[in-house]
């Protein structure tokens, strides 16, 4: 029952910042609609919250009562995420210029900033009330978002689906938690974790019942096989910025409390569960692949490569030491930058009446924007894991840390479905390198520099990270 | 006051699974932001029904903020209906099947 | 002076690459003196080094000559180098010279055609070739240079490349050899892995005191040798090799025949005796192999029409009695005849290349006749030469030396009756169609005639070769008639002498005029049916029996039913590799794997919350009860 | 007051049911209003007071009224019910229902394999509730707030209404006439 | 350090050369044909002091520098007498491919050279690691080009091919990580030192079957590449379907690093293993030479035919690698050698040809002997080496191989010597259908000019050196090769 301090503000205020950065805008917004000016000035409260978060890093974990932990792990998803926002910021004023010739474009940086204030809030969280309602800001913020653009059927069609789901999932996690409240009568992670022991069989039943019920709400944000359904068709009916922001922002901020919830309160040792995660990422992992085999529609190929990917971070999620969480954080920010980078591309080479989501729309990509290919091909290649880019480092950490702990079985599942994938990546790498068929003359749009920029530094991010990945290393190595 | 906490959820537990049928069942898309409504308020009554068996306040606690995002969430749901409505001049979930593959 | 034995093995190789690199650009007659030069040189220095080998030496010590070591691995050293004693000199000898007296032939005869330089390149590519084989003391260079001559005889067999049937023969010969070579080629890693060296004089010494007579390894390393050899030397079974390579220009023939590469598997019995003196067994297989492919070959010669045919068939045959005389243990009665018959076959090749051009390339003897008169010089020569083939008593080299083999497969301790009478019958098929050509030839009507007349070049050889046809014999007579044994004397300082059993005197003359006997009857009937007779010209109606042995006891369509049918069956039947088949079943396994799931992702909403409450059920029932 | 508690419970479970299964948006929703209330009445018994009185005016009141405003502008009267009778057919009831079942039953076993440790409900005064929240949870009521935020921002995005023309060439050609 | 200068020099030429294509394709191929030439000339300054300095320490040049410390991930490069010989190769054939796509390469002809020169310098770095984290990046690296080569300037079903290719060896690229991996960890866990030095990870003692299937790994890798049947599949859709240059470095390099896998990292870090697993090796291999050398003659596509030459030679490879002698370890170290050296020139063939008459289809050829007689001659040479005829250096390499073998396992050596007979068949298959008999049809095609001559004849002219001075090659390697076999010998069996 203690006060707030101002002890926690400080510690809070990159979200702190971002939180009144949202009622910044939101007045900004009241007192002039400028496209231009929002956009700028969610950069800056995003640049903001980052700066203040790099050099603000605590040297000990700070506890704000139960509820939060800020911990250089926390703030490391933190960082995650607001670097992931800002690509997305930057990607949605070219998205938002191209296909949304309506007014009132600006709502869409306030609702993204909202996302990430819940995301932000979500990996710090080590409380169920704290993790929930963080998770669902996220939530209400993407059900809009995705039907951001409201005259496309699709984008509505996605925002339903997305949001009859979404709540059904957070149903069942709330059942979930309220089943552990029940039995445990904590709902800090730290309280479950000490209770636990004293738990006699019968009781911790409705425990590993609850955790059930959670995986399916988790599971259902992280899109994981058989809660991954959803992913295709919000992917492609959302706007390819919000796409990449429920790639990253969302999935990134709940597999960080994952591991908080799962570190915090002690489960690794229910054998059962990670029995069922074991089922769900080789399902994932193989089932993802397999979706997007032959896929033609691009976003929908990188929907399923995303949920096989959210496979490969539960390999090293189910690995539990500290390879395996730092192989999943690693893996993550990959994960990250390439989906970010991938969903760039998309969105630059849109044509102003239609996104660019046929794989015809690659074709020959390599001889008419060969700097877009080339990055594409990189961020695909690292998607799938191939030397040279940070996607091959990610998946190393991945398997060396399902060798370490002999969870062989994950690690030739992984081996097995990363091969199904390179199919489909280099299928669309082999569309963009098909020689220019000068009868068909697919008009490219005007390529906005901005895009060209953050997708070319986002490129050559992801080839340092494979080439000389020491220093992210190290850095999540220290968390 | 001497009811067992399992008879609380077990009644929470009934309605959830009420509200899931009618989730997988109901093709009018009113219907199923209804059921979610039953689905969440089954999960509040579990949290309420587990903090009595307490004596905790958090439970409670808890609902509120459930409720906070029962409305937040309706609110938002009912607008896409709307726009649903318009668009595909219908409620049936059914109809908005465009995206599959 | 017999230092100079490199320069042998040297000239021919120089030969071969300067017409190689620089042919184009020479003119036509350059060419040919290159060509023949070389090989002349050969034949000069091989004379010098004879004699310098000779002189001085009366136990005939041989000469070591190192060049180079080839490969240095693990104690497989073998050197370029050269072992001159009695038995290679004497191959050389014939090599050299026969050789020489071939190109000179050939310089003429090939001089229209359009590969006249690559015609010397592989000519003198072959003889060098030989002549390392026979002079290297080490197996795996006495390897390379028995692969060498085969790839020459690929190349020269196949020469008209233009018709893909000289390309198929061609083929065929490289191939059926090769499955000997491989035999002796594993041969080859018994000896070195028992011996762990493969030099020839090594291994000869040390055999006899590793390997006990008649024990395993030494009679599978002769049986594998000895299939090398046969291969090579075309015996049964893989004889069927060199009646297609009569498709080769004539020269080639007679190279092919007489000095090389049939000859060589003779020689590598020859040289590697000891070995096979220890699988007494091998031995009598060999004596077998040889009776049994001079009957074989003999038959099938008597029922050709193509000259070259015949003359093919009947080496196949002498080389049959080689074979039987080096299986009875007769060293130097094989040498002996492959010298007089190098001498006659290169003859009759010669003579019947001569012909067949005159004629305008007819092949048939049916369709010759009556070229005694028109063509004397290759009449006279030619007859000589088959009465040596057929081994016309006392006046004609091959008598001596089939008689010899005759009287040794009786008379050697692992001769036998049988031995004996398959010679003898083989002496009797020999002379019928040595002569029915004779007379099919040059006796009767004309029925060709002759466009012009051999040139010099080309009678020139014939007539040296007829008068060494004739004359090589007396270098070694029978006890019965002489008992002059130079050449077996001057062979038997390398190789042992035959152990023959006594016999009295009286005995051998009576074995001797039997044989006498069987060849003059055989002239006899070849001249009863044969000599004026009138044969339709067009090719004879031939009977299931007589159209078996023309196609040499149906080898080929067995060959066709064992090996090459199956073979072109399966490149028909798995030309996608069957394997592939699997990597594709997986390929669409994915995709019927893709199609089904995507089949659920449907985009009806509550499909996906249907998965999501499966999905939830699935999870609870994994926690609780599993 | 046990007793109290059952039949909510039992009230609470029928209306839900019709509420479901009903054919008549506007009926059900009468049917679910019902439902909270019953459940509002278990919260009273169960002694969150607080509780029940906000589940009867937020939940009953406010956010079912949303509902019957939504239900209005899409004007589901009289042919909704035999619309409504096409789009759900009886058959379709077998395969949810099992597996809602199917989770029922699971739910079932496992609070029947709890040990009873028969907890005597404790009433929670309001008051405690209140200062929990604006004290240890404050931060999650200022989350809250932002949740409505979106919620908010959200609703008014999407339900807005649109004067332009959504595709620009369209656009163009209405300047150009 | 003169190690990390190739990697460098030939990933600058590649750049270099995509930058100036822009301008000028032709001074694009001159680069790459200058940093060839710098690249063999280097090769060659370490050969000559490597040669001058036979004994002594055992890497004659290395380099080692920190990458991912946290790991125990090293920029670790070394050379032993091998590991020249390799490059040496490398250098030559990479030399080689960019003459020979000098006229065949007219698209995009700086990106091409690009994939070129990383692909030769992701295949240096494989016969250069020394550390087992490098190699498997190497081993992918050398991937990505040569997709990008066959895809871009294969041939009609080339998309098909690149992906085959891609598939097969980055599946079995990740097995092998796997197995990296496991060893990694056990190493770690016995001595506490978690590192991915290749030296240090020799002495890992490791329970048996958890060798034997940490070796698998390594093993299928190098099967696939190595393309041992039934592991083969990619192989002959690869190597028909790239352009020729692909093709040569397909056949001439790629393939070796398969066997070099087995020769520097299967055998010495899992010696009992391998013992067990010989027999099994070896009968495959067996089947390679043999079902390769039926598929061969099966085949009416030039390419095709001669990709499938390939999987029954490396047969004899696989078979003499897993022999345990140095003989038959010499005669693999040949094999490489020459088969790169005859199997591409093979290609540079069929690639002319496809060049000049637009058809790999051996039905429509003929009789072009006496049309283009230069390549007949030199199709000739190459078709007798590719049988094993003694004087050219592919005898050299099958008979130790075979003799080698034949001291350790009879049966098998002497069933492979079938093969001699089987490369027969389809070599001289060739030599029928495309050069002797009558033309197929008439048509008008050039000889080979001086450029081709200069290609062809430098490869006539190693293959006959090799063939009769084989030494000047295996003294280099004697050295690692005897190191090797003891250290798997050491087990007493």
């Amino acid at each position: 029952m203690s006060e707030i301090s101002m002890h926690d503000i400080l510690s809070l205020l990159p979200m702190v910042i971002l939180a009144g950065g949202i009622l910044v805008t939101m007045i900004l917004i009241a007192i002039k609609r400028n496209h231009l000016i929002i956009f700028i000035s969610t950069l800056v409260i995003l640049l903001a919250s980052f700066s203040c978060l790099v050099y603000n890093v605590p040297e000990t974990p700070h506890n704000i009562g139960d509820l939060f932990i800020i911990d250089r792990f926390g703030l490391y998803f933190q960082a995650l995420i607001l670097f992931s926002t800002f690509v997305v910021v930057v990607l949605s004023y070219i998205s938002l210029k191209n296909l949304f010739p309506q007014k009132r474009k600006e709502e869409q940086y306030l609702l993204i900033l909202l996302a990430a204030l819940g995301s932000g809030m979500m990996v710090i969280s080590t409380h169920f009330i704290s993790f929930f309602v963080s998770l669902e800001i996220i939530s209400i913020s993407l059900y809009s978002l995705v039907s951001y653009y409201r005259e496309l059927e699709k984008a509505i069609e996605a925002g339903l689906k997305y949001m009859l789901l979404a709540a059904m999932s957070s149903a069942f996690l709330l059942f979930g938690m309220a089943l552990i409240y029940a039995v445990s009568g904590k709902m800090s992670f730290t309280g479950i974790a000490t209770i636990l022991p004293d738990m006699n069989t019968s009781h911790t039943i409705m425990v590993v019942a609850g955790i059930g019920m959670m995986i399916t709400g988790m599971g259902f944000k992280l899109g994981v096989v058989p809660f991954h359904m959803w992913a295709p068709d919000v992917y492609e009916g959302a706007s390819s910025p919000i796409s990449a922001l429920i790639a990253t922002v969302s999935k990134g901020g709940v597999v960080a409390a994952l591991i908080r919830f799962f570190l915090m309160a002690n489960l690794y040792h229910f054998e059962k569960v990670m029995l069922a995660f074991t089922i769900i990422t080789i399902l994932s992992m193989l089932v993802g692949n397999l979706l997007g085999l032959l896929q033609n529609n691009v976003k929908r190929m990188l929907a399923y490569s995303s949920i096989a990917n959210l496979g490969y971070i539960l390999v090293a999620f189910i690995a539990g030491n500290n390879t395996g969480l730092h192989a999943a954080t690693f893996y993550m920010t990959v994960y990250c930058i390439a989906i970010l980078g991938a969903f760039g591309i998309v969105t630059i080479i849109s044509q102003s009446d239609a996104e660019a989501t046929s794989i015809e729309n690659y074709r020959s990509l390599f001889w008419k924007k060969p700097i877009l290919a080339t990055a594409l091909t990189i961020f695909l290649f690292s998607l799938a894991g191939i030397p040279l880019t940070a996607g091959f480092m990610g998946k190393y950490l991945v398997l060396m840390a399902a060798t370490e702990n002999a969870h062989w079985l994950l690690a030739i599942v992984l081996v097995i479905s990363s091969v199904i994938a390179l199919y489909y990546y280099s299928r669309l790498i082999l569309v963009m390198a098909k020689p220019p068929d000068d009868s068909v003359n697919l008009a490219f749009p005007t390529i906005r520099l901005g895009g060209v920029i953050i997708v070319v530094l986002l490129s050559i991010l992801v080839v340092w990270l494979g080439v000389w990945p020491e220093y992210l290393m190290r850095l999540i190595y220290n968390l | 006051m001497n009811i067992p906490m399992e008879h609380g959820i077990l009644l929470a537990a009934i309605l959830f699974s009420i509200g899931l049928t009618g989730l997988l069942v109901r093709r009018n898309v009113i219907f199923m932001l209804l059921s979610v409504e039953v689905m969440l308020n089954a999960a509040g009554l579990a949290f309420i029904v587990a903090g009595a068996a307490r004596g905790q306040a958090d439970g409670q606690v808890m609902f509120i903020f459930i409720l906070a995002m029962a409305a937040a969430e309706v609110s938002v749901g009912l607008a896409l209906i709307i726009k649903m409505f318009k668009i595909f001049n219908s409620v049936d979930i059914d109809k908005a099947d465009t995206m599959n593959g | 002076m017999k230092e100079l034995l490199w320069l042998v093995v040297a000239f021919p190789f120089a030969g071969s690459l300067i017409l190689m690199l620089i042919g184009k650009r020479l003119s036509r007659m350059a060419c040919a003196f290159v060509g023949v030069g070389s090989i002349l040189l050969a034949a000069v220095f091989t004379f010098i080094v004879g004699v310098g080998f000779l002189h001085n030496n009366p136990s005939s010590v041989p000469f070591n000559q190192s060049l180079w070591q080839w490969i240095n691995v693990y104690g497989l050293t073998p050197n370029i180098a050269f072992h001159l004693d009695t038995v290679s000199l004497t191959f050389v000898f014939v090599i050299t010279f026969v050789g020489a007296l071939i190109h000179f032939y050939s310089a003429q005869f090939m001089w229209k055609d359009e590969g006249f330089t690559r015609f010397f390149v592989f000519m003198n590519l072959f003889v060098g070739l030989m002549l390392l084989l026979v002079l290297t003391d080490n197996l795996l260079v006495l390897y390379f240079g028995w692969e060498g001559v085969t790839l020459c005889s690929f190349l020269l067999i196949g020469f008209w490349y233009k018709d893909s049937a000289n390309g198929y023969a061609a083929q065929k010969a490289f191939i059926v050899t090769r499955v000997g070579d491989t035999s002796m080629l594993i041969g080859l890693f018994i000896l070195f892995m028992t011996f762990h060296t493969l030099n020839i004089q090594d291994i000869l010494t040390a055999a006899p005191s590793t390997w006990l007579v008649s024990s395993g390894p030494a009679v599978l390393t002769a049986f594998l040798l000895l299939g090398g050899a046969i291969g090579k030397s075309a015996q049964l079974p893989l004889q069927t090799w060199l009646p297609d390579a009569m498709l080769a220009p004539s020269p080639v023939s007679a190279l092919l025949h007489a000095a090389t590469m049939v000859t060589a598997g003779v020689y590598l019995i020859a040289r590697t005796h000891v070995l096979f003196e220890l699988a007494p067994l091998v031995q009598s297989v060999m004596a077998m192999i040889g009776a049994a492919t001079l009957l074989v070959a003999g038959l099938s010669a008597l029922n050709q029409h193509d000259i070259k045919k015949v003359l093919a068939y009947s080496t196949i045959s002498q080389i049959g009695y080689m074979f039987l005389a080096l299986g009875v243990g007769a060293w130097s009665a094989a040498i002996f005849h492959f010298m007089t018959h190098a001498f006659f076959k290169a003859l009759l090749f010669l003579g019947a290349g001569a012909i067949i051009t005159v004629l305008g390339e007819e092949h048939n003897m049916f369709k010759m006749g009556g070229l005694r008169k028109k063509l004397p010089i290759v009449f006279w020569t030619y007859l000589i030469a088959s009465s040596s083939l057929a081994a016309l008593p006392f006046v004609t080299a091959g008598f001596y030396s089939k008689d010899k083999i005759i009287w040794m497969s009786y008379a050697s301790d692992k001769g036998s009756l049988w031995l004996w009478l398959a010679a003898l019958l083989g002496a009797l098929l020999t002379a019928l169609y040595t002569f029915r050509m004779v007379f099919l030839t040059f006796f009767g009507n004309s029925k060709t005639e002759p466009t012009h007349r051999p040139g010099a070049f080309i009678t020139m050889p014939l007539v040296v070769l007829a008068v060494l046809s004739f004359a090589a014999g007396f270098i070694e007579l029978p006890a019965t008639m002489g008992h002059f044994t130079l050449l077996s004397d001057f062979i038997e300082k390398t190789l042992p002498a035959a152990n023959t059993l006594h016999f009295s005197y009286a005995t051998e003359l009576l074995f001797q005029l039997i044989s006498i006997a069987t060849v003059i009857i055989g002239i006899f009937v070849a001249y009863k049916y044969y000599y004026n007779k009138p044969f339709p010209a067009a090719e004879p109606e031939r009977n299931k029996l007589q159209a078996f042995l023309y196609n040499g006891w149906d080898f080929d369509l067995l060959y066709d039913f064992l090996f090459v049918k199956p073979l072109v069956f399966l490149s028909r039947i798995d030309k996608n590799d069957f394997i592939d088949l699997f990597y594709k079943g997986i390929e669409s396994l994915m995709g019927a794997l893709h199609k089904v799931l995507s089949a659920t992702q449907n985009g009806k909403v509550r499909r996906y919350a249907m998965s999501i409450a499966i999905g939830t059920i699935i999870t609870l029932t994994i926690l609780l009860f599993l | 007051m046990n007793i109290a508690f059952y039949i909510a419970s039992v009230l609470a479970i029928i209306s839900t049911l019709l509420a479901i299964t009903g054919k008549n948006a506007v009926h059900a929703l009468l049917y679910f209003i019902t439902s909270l209330l019953s459940v509002s009445v278990v919260f009273f018994v169960l002694g969150a007071a607080f509780i029940a009185a906000l589940e009867v005016m937020i939940y009953a009141g406010a956010i079912m009224v949303l509902f019957v405003f939504v239900m209005m502008m899409m004007n589901m009267g009289a042919d909704g019910v035999k619309k409504e009778r096409a789009l759900t057919t009886p058959s379709m009831w077998i395969g949810p229902s099992i597996i809602s079942l199917l989770l029922f039953l699971e739910m079932f076993y496992i609070l029947t394999n709890q040990t009873s440790q028969s907890i005597t409900m404790l009433e929670v005064q309001p008051d405690a509730v209140g200062k929990l929240l604006f004290s240890k949870y404050i931060i999650v009521v200022e989350l809250a707030a932002f949740l409505l935020t979106a919620g908010i921002i959200g609703a008014y995005h999407l339900a807005q209404k649109e004067k332009t023309i959504h595709h620009r060439f369209l656009q163009n050609e209405n300047d150009n006439l | 350090m003169i190690l990390v200068w190739l990697l460098i020099l030939l990933m600058g030429t590649g750049l270099l050369a995509w930058l100036v294509a822009k301008w000028s394709a032709t001074l694009s191929r001159l680069i790459s044909l200058a940093g060839t030439v710098m690249y063999i000339v280097i090769v060659i300054f370490l050969l000559v002091e490597y040669k001058q300095n036979p004994v002594g320490q055992k890497w004659t040049v290395s380099f080692t520098h920190e990458w991912i410390p946290t790991f125990g991930i090293q920029l670790k490069l070394a050379a032993d007498g091998l590991s020249l010989l390799m490059l040496l190769l490398t250098s030559f054939l990479g030399l080689l491919s960019v003459l020979i796509s000098w006229k065949e390469i007219q698209k995009r002809v700086g990106f091409f050279h690009f994939n070129l020169m990383f692909e030769l310098a992701g295949i240096t770095g494989v016969f250069l690691c020394m550390d087992m984290f490098l190699f498997y990046f190497f081993w992918e690296v050398m991937l990505i080009p040569m997709f990008f080569l066959i895809s871009i300037w294969g041939n009609e079903n080339r998309i098909y091919a690149a992906n085959k290719f891609f598939l097969f060896t980055q599946g079995s690229g990740l097995l092998m990580l796997l197995s990296i991996l496991g060893i990694y960890f056990i190493h770690g866990h016995n001595t506490g030192i978690y590192t991915f030095d290749y030296e240090l990870l020799l002495g890992t003692v490791m329970l048996p079957q958890t060798g034997f299937i940490l070796m698998l790994g390594f093993a299928i890798a190098f099967f696939i590449k190595l393309s041992i049947v039934p592991f083969h599949s990619w192989l002959p859709d690869a190597h028909t379907q790239a352009p020729t240059a692909g093709s040569v470095i397909l056949a001439g390099l790629l393939l070796k690093t398969g066997a070099y896998g087995f020769i520097r990292f299967v055998l010495p870090l899992f010696p009992e293993a391998s013992h067990q697993f010989a027999p099994v090796a070896m009968t495959l291999g067996v089947i390679s030479i043999l079902y390769g050398a039926k598929l061969v003659f099966a085949q009416t596509d030039l390419k095709r035919l001669v990709a499938y030459i390939s999987v029954s030679h490396m047969g004899y490879i696989l078979l003499g690698i897993y022999a345990f002698n140095e003989m038959a370890m010499l005669g693999v170290v040949m094999q490489m050698i020459v088969h790169g050296i005859s199997t591409g020139a093979l290609f540079i063939i069929a690639g002319m040809l496809h060049e000049r008459i637009q058809t790999r289809d051996i039905e429509q050829m003929g009789g072009f002997w006496s049309t283009v007689p230069r390549m007949g001659t030199m199709a000739v040479l190459f078709v007798m080496a590719t049988l094993g005829l003694p004087g050219f250096g592919n005898f050299i390499a099958e008979a130790l191989i075979l003799m080698g073998t034949f001291l350790t396992n009879k049966t098998l050596a002497s069933i492979a010597a079938l093969g001699i007979v089987a490369s027969t068949i389809y070599a001289l298959h060739i030599l029928q259908k495309v050069f002797y008999g009558k033309e197929f049809k008439p048509r008008s095609i050039a000889d080979l000019n001086i450029r081709e001559m200069v290609v062809m004849g430098s490869l006539a002219l190693l293959i006959l050196g090799l063939g009769l001075f084989p030494n000047v090659l295996l003294d280099v390697s004697t050295s690692s090769v005897v190191a090797l076999i003891e250290k798997v010998n050491s087990l007493n069996f």
